[in-house]
C-alpha cells in the first residue's frame, strides 16, 4: 500500500509499546455489533497507481472539455485562458499541503499572499477590505444578505431579476429557515434586457429593507449604471450590495465601488481557477473598513514580530466560530485558500496592464460574436449592453438548440430555460459568453452550428 | 480544528536584535520578499495578449476610467515572488504536520494530476449533461463508496466543507420537522465541539445548549437523555450534534444508545465526521444511529488543504433525512447519468428536498481526488488507514504520557489523535503556546493548541497514518526533550521560541487594535480617522 | 561554466559550533535529511503494481538472488525526502543567479507544461515516421529557427550539450579535412576558451595550442595570424576555436578577419555559441565567417539546466562544413517530415556525413521548450533579449566598477556578462571565494568563480535579460556593501561565511583525498584496503 | 514581453547610468555589415502564450502517443508506468532552475540525491561507484570504451552483434577519428537467438584487445551469461564492458558486477524518465573503486563541512576538462542532472521490494504475450530466454508489418530491419518488448492485429 509506510514489524514493535495484543484492542470502545470484522463487502480492493489512472482517464475522456470544442458558456463561470505558471506555483508542496495559517511564524507564504489578496480584491471591487476568500460566489451572497441584516437590523432584501439564478436558489434555501425575507424578480420579455429596470427596484425599497442585492453585468450579460440604486437604497437606510460573476469585467467596467456598493460579492474563478465543472469556485468578499466587523469569514492583517518585522496574521477572529462559536458572523472554517492563492497569481501576472488588456480583448471579441449572430436570420440581440456575454433571441427553442450544438462538436452557449426552467417566455433566450480564448475558427463553427439549426427547425416546423 | 483562543497572548516577548546582518535582510536560503505592491508596477505585465481588435464599446459609458492600483511583474518575478513566499511556509510535505482535527496526512500526487484532466477540470457545470456523462458518472460513483462505507441510504455532494455540510445537515433536519409541522427550536452541542457546530446550528435558525463532557473526555450521556426528556410529553429538542469519534480524540461508546434516545424523543441526530479517519473502513456510522454526518473529503479522503481550502463536505443522511437532501444530485438510469434539478425534483419524487445549497454542483476537483485516494486504497486500504491512524496515535499517547499530561489516558486507548494538557507545565511559568512555538524550532508543525476546550490548555496531537515510524520516534524524542527542558525550568528558550523561523512571535494584539487588512502606501485620512 | 579550480582551498577555516541546538537538528524551516539508505528500507515501498502472474521464468537460471541493497520509502516519505533537499539548494526561482557563462535566466512554465504533453513526451523514437509526423515538423521548424538566427545553411539538432555540439563541430572539421586527404593535426584555442573547447579537441584526436589574450581581453589577432601562416606553403591548422562574445564578456571584433584568414589558410572556424544570448536577433554568426557553431538550448533559449542537465546542443554549419553534418535529421517533402539515417543517407545525398553521434534524434524535450520559447518570443523579442542581457551587464559594469576592479571596463561595453577580477581585494587578505560564499549569506548565487583564466581571481557576473532592475539595484547595492567590508577590513565575515547557508565551507580536500563515492554502512575490507 | 521586465523607462534610467546614449552604443564591437538593423525579416513576431500553447498542442496531437495505443516498442527506450510524484518532484524551482552544484554549501540538494543516484547505479549494476550521469547509454557506451583504452593502452575493442546497433554507429563515429579500432559483430539468423555465440567472441580477443562489449539482455532480447566471457577477457588482460539498456531488468537479473564486469554502462530512461521521442535519457556508467581516477564524468562525494557536518561536493574533478582541459578523461560538462533525479526518486518510490515485482511482472507479461504471439501459425520465437523483449521471426517483412500495425492503431514492435537496415536476412525479425503498461486489451489487439496482416499478407502472396 503505497501510502502507508508501517511495516508489519513496525506495527508489532508499536502494539507492544502500547501494550496491546493486537489493532483489535484499540477499538475496544467501539460496540460489539458495530465493529466490522473484515474489510467491507462489495467494495473493490486496493489498486495500483497505474490501473487508477487509467480508469479515471477513461471517465474524464467521456466529457467533452471545453479547450477542445468551440465553446462559449459563461452563465456565472468563464473560461479564460490560465497562465502555465499558476498551476506549476500552486502546486508547491509549502502552499498545497499547508493548513490554515494559524501559527503565522512559519506560515508566512500563505499569510503575505492573502494579505495581497485582499487587497487586490479591493482594489478590484472599489472597497475599502476584502476577506480571505468565501466558498463561491453563490454562499457569498447569501452570506452578504445576513451581513446587510446585522448591520440594519432590517429583514428584507431585494433581489434583482437579473441575478444568477443558482445564486438566488441558494439564498432562498437559507432564507426559508432563517426567517430572512427575500423579494425576488422574474426576468421577462417585456424588459429589454430581460431583467426590470432598476427604477422599479427603487419603488420597492422601504424602511424594512435591509439591502437591494444586483447582479452587474447580470445574468443576461447586461451592463447598468448602479449609481442611482446605490443613492436610493442609502436614502431609504439600505445597503447596496453587488454581485459580479465575471470578475475580469472589472479591468473595463467601472468598479461596484465607484457605483456606491456597500457590500461587492463575487465569483472569482475567471482569474486562476478555471471551469472545474463548477468547483471548487472562490468566493470575494468586499466592504467598507466601518463593516468590517460584521464581515463573514478570515482576515488576514499586518502586524510586526518580536523583532519588529513586519508579518501577518489572521485577525478581527473573534468574528469567527472558533472563537465565538453560536455568536460568530457566519460558520464557515475552512474556505477556498489555494484558489484564492491561484487568483492572487493570475492577478500579478496580469497587472493593471494586462486586465485591461484582457478585458477589451474580451469585450472586443464578445461584439463581434453577437454582430455575427445577429446577424442569422432570426436572431434577436436581447442586451444592448454588455460585457463579454449576451443574450439572444432565437426563433427555436434554446434548450434543444443548445443540445444540437453539442451534438455538432459546438458548446454553443446556455439556454435561459436551464437557469429559470418554466418560464416560457423565456424558451427561445440563449446567453452567450465570449472570452480571449475564443478563435475565429469557433466563431465561424458557432456561427455555422447556429444557423444550420435554425434552417433545420424551420422546414421541420 | 481550531486557532488558540485562550492561553498566552501571542505579543512578542523582550526584542531580540532588529537589524539584519546581512544588506539584503536574507539570510542565506531564508529570503525576505516584499508586497507586490512594493515591488510590482501597474505598467509591468507577465502576461501577452491578442491584440483588441478594433470594435464600438458597448458599455454604455461605464467604462473604467480611475487607475485601478494593480501592479503587475513579469512571469520571472512572478515566479520568484511566489517561490520566495512558498518557502516561509510549513507543509505536509516537509514534515510532521500533527494538527489535531485536521488529519492532515500525505497528498497522493496522482490525485493533483487526475484532477487537472481537461475531461475535469475544464468542463462548465452547465454543459449539456450529455456532453459531461463522465462527470456525471464520477460523482456518482463517489457517492456509492461514500453510502457504503457509511452504511446510509443517500449522500448530498454539493457542500463545500466541512461547516457547509453541518449546514447542510442541519437544514434536513429542519426540513423534516417542518414537514411534519413541527417547529423545534433547540439543539444540544456538547462543550467539547468544534466552533462550526453551534455556528452552523445558530446559523440556520437553533437555539444552541451545551452538553457537559464527563469526566472520562466522553458526552455526558445522563445528562444528555436527561435534557431529551426534561420537556416533558413534547420535546423541544431538533437534535443532537455529536462528534464521534470525539474531539478528544476517543469513540462516544453510547452513541448507539443516545442515538434510540433521541430518535424515540422525535429528534435527529447529526453525527461530526470530521474525525471519520479513525474508523473508516471499520465502523459505519449508519450502524450507530446516525441521521446525517459531513465528511470532509480534504481530511479522511486527502484532498489538499491547501492552506485553507478548498474543502467538500459531502453529508450521508438516514432513510429518514433522505428525502430532504438537497439538489442537485446525480442519478444513474440505464448506464445514463443525469442530474436532477430544481425543474425534475418533484418528477423524479424528490419534492421534499430542502432545496439548493450553491451554485453547481459541488466541488468537483476535490471528488476526483478523493475517488483516486479511495479507489488506491479500496476496501482493504482504508480499513488499513483507520488502523494505522489509531495505532500511531496510541504510540504517541503511550510514548509522551509519562513526560507530558495526558488527561483521559487512563481510560483506555485513545483514537486518531491524543490529547494532553498544560498539568505538566504547571509551575514552570510556560504555556501551551510555548510548547508550540518550541516545536517550530524543531522543524514540526505543532499540535492544535486550546482546543477541545474541555481540556486546559489542550496539546491535540494526530499524527495520521501516513507517518511511519521512524518520523514518530523522531517526534516524540523531540517531544521529550522539550517537555523535560520545560520541567527543568528552561524558560527563556520556549518565551522568545520560534528562533529560526522566518518570523518571531508575531503581535496579533496590535494586529486586531489597529487592523490594516490592505496594503496602503499611507493610510488615507478617511480610513486613519476611523 | 567552470568550476573554481585556484585560489583559496575551500576547506573549512575554524570551527564553529559543532552541537545543534535542537534536538532534531532543524532549525525551523532549514531542515535536515537523513541519506534514503539511512531512512528507508528494503522492505518498505512507494508503489503498488499489479500481482505477477503465474509464469515460467525464462531466464535461464540467471535470476538474481543476492539481495541488492536498494531501499524504497512509501509515496509520502519520497515526497517529503526531495522536498526538504530541494529546500537545501538555491535557484533561479529563488532570485538572481549571476552565474557568468552560463545565462541562467527564467524558464518559463509554459514550456515545461508543453514538454509533457503525451504526443512529445510519450512517443518513441523509434515507431513508425508516419505516427510522428508532429515531432519531426517540430525539429524541423525549430532547425528552421536556428538557420534563420545565424544564417547558417545547415544545422545538426542531435548534440545532446554544448561539449557534445564542440564534439559534433569538430568531427565535421575533420570529416572535411580527410574527405580531401588532408591530416590536419592542430587546434587553436585562446587562453580564455571554455575548458571543454580543449578537451573536446583532444577527445577527437587533435592537438590543442594555446593563443593568448591581448590587454583588451580579446583573442591576440596578431599572434593567431602568425601562427595560421607559421607552417609555410602547408598549413596544420586545422581549426580555430573562438568563443563569441569570449568568456571575458567581450565581441571579438576581429572575428571576421580571422575567419577569412582561417578560411585562405585552408582551416575553419569553429565558434563556441555558449554565449550567443548576447547577440541573438542583433548579429548573425553566419556573417562573421564562422563555419560551425554549438547552440546551448540550455542557455540562450532557457531550458532548464535542472541542477547540471539536461541541455541540448544544435550545431550551425557553413556551406563547407554542412555535407559532413551528422545523421539523423528531418527533411520535409511535400508536407511530409522523415527521417535521414544511416539506410537513405546516400540515396538523400548525405554520403559525406560523418554518422551518427549517438542514439535516437536529440533532445526532444529540450526541443520543445526551445521552440515554445522562441514562439513566444518572436525576431523582435529575440533581438529585445541580446539587447536588455547587454543592457544589464553594462548596468552591473558600471555601476560596480569602481568599488571592485574591472580589468576590460576600460576597453569600452562589455556584452551579456561582467567581468571583474580579484585586484580590488588586493592586501584584504581576501580572495574571490570569499566575496563568493558573503553572497550566499546575502541570499544570491555566486558569480562564476576563477574563470576565465586570463584575469586573477576572475568574478564572472552574467545577470541575463529576464533580471529587473530592482533585483539589480539590490544585487548592486549588495556587492558595493560587501566589497567596502571587504575593503575595510571586515576579514573574518568573509572567512567564516556562508554563515546562513545548510552548510558552513565543505571540506573539498578530504573529498577528493579519501573519495567516498557511494554510502556504505561501513567501508568493506577491499574498498578499505585501497 | 511576458518574460522581460525592464521597463521603457528602466532602459532609459540605465542607459544614463552606463553613459550610452542608445544601445546601439554597446554593439560598437561587432562590425558595422554584421550588424543587423531590425529583426530578422522573414521570422515571425512573439506570440500570446495561448497561441504559443494551440499550435505546440496541434503539433502534438500528431502524433501517436504511447499511452492511447497498444504499445510493444523497446530497442533501447522502454515504457512504464512512472510514479505523478516523480514529475512533481523534479519541478521544484530548486531542482529543475538550479545550475550543476559548484557552490555546495547552496546546492546540498542536488549533492545528496547525486549520491544517492550513484549509490543506487552501483547497487544495481554490482559495481563499487557509478558516476553522477552521461547523455545517454549510447555516449555512455563510447566513453567507456576509450576509458578501458586508458585503462589498458591496447586500441582494439570487441563488440558483441547484440549490442544496439546505434550506440555501435555512435562508438563507429568517434573511433574513425580517434584511432581506436573497433571489432563489431553482425547479426544473423544461423544463430538462435541471432547473435553470435559468446565463445566466438571468446576466440577473438587478444593481446591487443583492450575490452570486450556485450550488451545484456542483448538488441534481441536475449539474456546471457557472462560470467565465462568476463574471465577469458580477465585471463588476457582485457576489460568487460557490460551495456545495459532495460535498467528495470537488473531487478530481476543478475547484475554484471556479479558476472565480472570491470565497466557497466547504461540506459537509466525506463525509470522516471520516459520515453521523450529518445531524448532526454540517462546515461548511466558504473565502474570499481580502482578504476575511479579514469572515469569521465562528474562525481559526487561526502565531506564535512567547517562545523563538522555531513556534506556533499562535486570532487576528483582533475578528471574532468574544467581542470584538466586537453588532458580530461571526457569533454563533458553538463550531462543529465534532471534525469538522475527522476531515476532516483523513481527507484526510491520502488525500492528492492518494488523493483524486484516490476521486473517479474515484466517477464510475466513478457512471457505471455511471447507464447501468444508464437502461436500464430507462421510465427516463431528466436529467443529461448529473455527478459522483457523478444524477437520474432515473422511469415511477411517485419518493416512493412510494423507499419501495417500502426495503420490499425497497434504500435507493435520494431522491425530488425530498421535496426540493421541491409541485413536481408533479418528482414522478417519483429522486435516486441512488453512491459507492466500493457494490458489484457493491448495483447489481445496486438495477436489479433499480427494475425491478420499474416493472413492477409498470405492472401495476397
Ligand atoms: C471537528 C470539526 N468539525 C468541523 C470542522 C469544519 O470543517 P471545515 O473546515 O471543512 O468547514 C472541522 C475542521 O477543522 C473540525 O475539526
Ligand atoms: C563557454 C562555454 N562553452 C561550452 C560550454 C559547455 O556546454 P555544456 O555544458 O552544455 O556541455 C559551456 C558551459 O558551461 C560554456 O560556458
Amino acid at each position: 500500500m503505497r501510502y502507508l509506510p508501517l511495516t508489519t514489524e513496525d506495527r508489532q514493535a508499536m502494539l507492544a509499546r502500547i501494550g496491546a495484543a493486537s489493532i483489535d484492542d484499540l477499538f475496544v470502545d467501539v460496540p460489539a455489533e458495530a465493529r466490522l470484522p473484515g474489510p467491507i463487502p462489495g467494495l473493490a480492493p486496493h489498486q495500483p497507481e497505474m490501473l487508477v489512472e487509467r480508469e479515471l482517464a477513461r471517465l474524464a475522456k467521456k466529457n467533452m472539455a471545453a479547450g477542445e470544442h468551440p465553446f462559449f458558456i459563461g452563465a456565472g463561470a468563464y473560461r479564460h485562458h490560465v497562465p502555465a505558471s499558476v498551476d506549476h506555483l500552486i502546486q508547491r508542496g509549502e502552499f498545497l499541503t499547508s493548513y490554515t495559517p494559524y501559527q503565522p511564524e512559519i506560515a508566512q507564504g500563505t499569510l503575505q499572499y492573502l494579505f495581497e489578496f485582499q487587497t487586490q480584491v479591493a482594489r478590484l471591487t472599489g472597497m475599502d477590505v476584502a476577506n480571505a476568500s468565501m466558498y463561491d460566489g453563490s454562499t457569498a451572497m447569501t452570506e452578504a444578505i445576513f451581513m446587510a441584516r446585522r448591520l440594519t437590523r432590517r429583514g428584507t432584501t431585494i433581489l434583482s431579476a437579473g441575478v444568477h439564478p443558482h445564486y438566488v436558489k441558494a439564498a432562498e434555501t437559507l432564507c426559508r429557515f432563517t426567517g430572512d425575507k427575500l423579494v425576488t424578480g422574474i426576468p421577462t420579455m417585456c424588459c429589454n434586457p430581460p431583467t426590470e429596470d432598476l427604477a422599479d427596484i427603487v419603488d420597492r425599497i422601504d424602511n424594512d429593507t435591509s439591502a437591494v442585492v444586483v447582479q452587474n453585468p447580470d445574468s443576461f450579460g447586461h451592463v447598468a449604471d448602479l449609481t442611482e440604486l446605490a443613492a436610493a437604497a442609502h436614502a431609504k437606510g439600505a445597503l447596496l450590495i453587488v454581485v459580479v460573476t465575471e470578475v475580469v469585467s472589472l479591468g473595463l467596467v467601472k468598479s461596484p465601488g465607484e457605483m456606491g456598493a456597500d457590500i461587492v460579492v463575487g465569483e472569482g474563478q475567471s482569474l486562476g481557477v478555471g471551469l472545474q465543472f463548477g468547483g471548487p469556485h472562490l468566493g470575494l468578499f468586499a466592504c467598507n473598513q466601518k463593516h468590517v466587523r460584521q464581515m463573514p469569514g478570515r482576515l488576514c492583517g499586518e502586524t510586526v514580530d518580536a523583532d519588529g518585522r513586519r508579518g501577518f496574521v489572521l485577525t478581527l477572529s473573534t468574528r469567527e466560530q472558533h472563537i465565538r462559536r453560536e455568536k460568530a458572523t457566519s460558520n464557515i472554517c475552512t474556505n477556498s485558500g489555494l484558489m484564492s492563492l491561484a487568483f492572487t497569481i493570475h492577478m500579478t501576472l496580469l497587472g493593471e496592464t494586462g486586465l485591461r488588456h484582457l478585458a477589451e480583448l474580451n469585450h472586443a471579441r464578445a461584439c463581434e460574436v453577437a454582430d455575427r449572430l445577429a446577424a442569422i436570420s432570426g436572431v434577436r440581440l436581447l442586451t444592448p449592453n454588455f460585457f463579454n456575454e449576451f443574450a439572444l433571441e432565437l426563433p427555436v427553442a434554446a434548450r434543444q438548440a443548445v443540445r444540437d450544438m453539442a451534438e455538432m462538436g459546438v458548446l454553443g452557449g446556455v439556454s435561459a430555460a436551464r437557469l429559470w426552467p418554466g418560464l416560457a417566455e423565456l424558451e427561445q433566450v440563449l446567453i452567450v459568453a465570449v472570452t480571449e480564448t475564443v478563435s475565429a475558427t469557433d466563431i465561424d463553427a458557432l456561427v455555422r452550428a447556429l444557423t444550420e439549426i435554425i434552417g433545420t427547425e424551420y422546414s421541420g416546423a | 480544528m481550531s486557532m488558540m483562543n485562550q492561553g498566552r497572548p501571542s505579543s512578542p516577548a523582550a526584542a531580540g536584535p532588529a537589524a539584519p546582518m546581512t544588506y539584503t535582510g536574507n539570510k542565506g536560503l531564508m529570503l525576505e520578499e516584499p508586497l507586490i505592491f512594493e515591488s510590482g508596477s501597474v505598467h509591468e505585465t507577465g502576461v501577452d495578449l491578442e491584440a483588441v481588435p478594433p470594435h464600438a464599446s458597448r458599455l454604455a459609458g461605464l467604462e473604467r476610467t480611475a487607475p485601478i492600483g494593480l501592479p503587475g511583474l513579469s512571469e520571472g518575478e512572478t515566479v520568484r515572488h511566489f517561490t520566495r513566499l512558498s518557502r516561509q511556509n510549513y507543509g505536509i510535505d516537509l514534515g510532521i504536520f500533527p494538527l489535531g482535527s485536521c488529519t492532515m496526512k500525505h497528498n497522493p500526487r496522482l490525485n493533483e494530476k487526475l484532477a487537472r484532466l481537461p475531461g475535469f477540470a475544464d468542463i462548465h457545470p452547465l454543459q449539456p449533461q450529455d456532453s459531461v456523462q463522465g462527470a456525471l458518472e464520477l460523482i456518482h460513483r463517489l457517492a456509492g463508496w461514500l453510502k457504503a462505507l457509511t452504511n446510509m441510504p443517500a449522500v448530498a455532494m454539493t457542500p463545500k466543507a466541512g461547516a457547509h455540510g453541518e449546514l447542510c445537515g442541519m437544514l434536513a433536519i429542519r426540513a423534516a420537522h417542518e414537514a411534519r409541522g413541527d417547529a423545534r427550536k433547540v439543539v444540544l452541542v456538547p462543550e467539547s465541539a468544534h466552533g462550526t457546530n453551534p455556528a452552523t446550528a445558530a446559523f440556520c435558525g437553533y437555539t444552541v445548549e451545551d452538553i457537559p463532557a464527563d469526566p472520562r473526555g466522553r458526552v455526558d450521556t445522563d445528562a444528555l437523555l436527561a435534557r431529551l426528556g426534561a420537556g416533558g410529553g413534547q420535546c423541544d429538542v431538533a437534535a443532537v450534534m455529536i462528534t464521534n469519534p470525539n474531539t478528544c480524540g476517543l469513540f462516544e461508546p453510547d452513541l448507539k444508545r443516545i442515538a434510540d434516545a433521541v430518535h424515540a424523543a422525535g429528534a435527529y441526530v447529526y453525527c461530526d465526521g470530521a474525525n471519520f479517519n479513525a474508523i473508516v473502513g471499520r465502523v459505519r456510522p449508519g450502524d450507530l444511529g446516525v441521521d446525517a454526518m459531513h465528511i470532509n473529503l480534504h481530511k479522511t479522503f486527502s484532498t489538499p488543504h491547501g492552506g485553507g481550502g478548498p474543502g467538500s463536505g459531502p453529508v450521508v443522511f438516514s432513510a429518514a433525512l433522505a428525502p430532504f437532501a438537497p439538489l442537485p444530485f446525480v442519478v444513474e438510469e440505464n448506464g445514463k447519468f443525469h442530474l436532477v434539478e430544481e425543474e425534475t425534483a418533484t418528477a423524479e419524487h424528490h419534492e421534499l428536498s430542502f432545496g439548493r445549497l450553491a451554485a453547481f454542483h459541488g466541488q468537483m476537483g476535490m471528488f476526483v481526488r478523493a475517488l483516486a485516494y479511495i479507489m488506491s486504497h479500496g476496501a482493504d486500504g482504508l480499513r488499513q488507514v483507520a488502523e494505522d491512524a489509531v495505532l500511531n496515535a496510541n504510540y504517541i499517547l503511550r510514548s509522551l504520557e509519562d513526560a507530558m499530561s495526558a488527561p483521559f489516558a487512563h481510560t483506555g486507548p485513545c483514537m486518531h489523535e491524543a490529547l494532553f494538557d498544560d498539568a505538566f507545565l504547571k509551575d514552570s511559568g510556560l504555556s501551551t503556546l510555548d510548547i508550540a512555538k518550541a516545536m517550530i524550532d524543531e522543524g514540526f508543525h505543532p499540535m492544535t493548541m486550546y482546543f477541545p476546550l474541555v481540556v486546559h490548555g489542550a496539546m491535540l496531537i494526530e499524527p495520521t497514518e501516513t507517518e511511519g515510524k521512524q518520523r514518530l520516534d523522531q517526534f516524540i524524542g523531540a517531544m521529550r526533550s522539550l517537555a523535560e527542558a520545560a520541567k527543568a525550568g528552561e524558560t527563556d528558550r520556549f518565551l522568545t521560541a520560534p528562533h529560526f523561523a522566518p518570523r518571531s512571535r508575531l503581535d496579533e494584539t496590535r494586529a486586531a487594535r489597529q487592523p490594516v487588512l490592505a496594503w496602503l502606501p499611507s493610510l488615507p485620512p478617511r480610513l486613519a480617522a476611523e
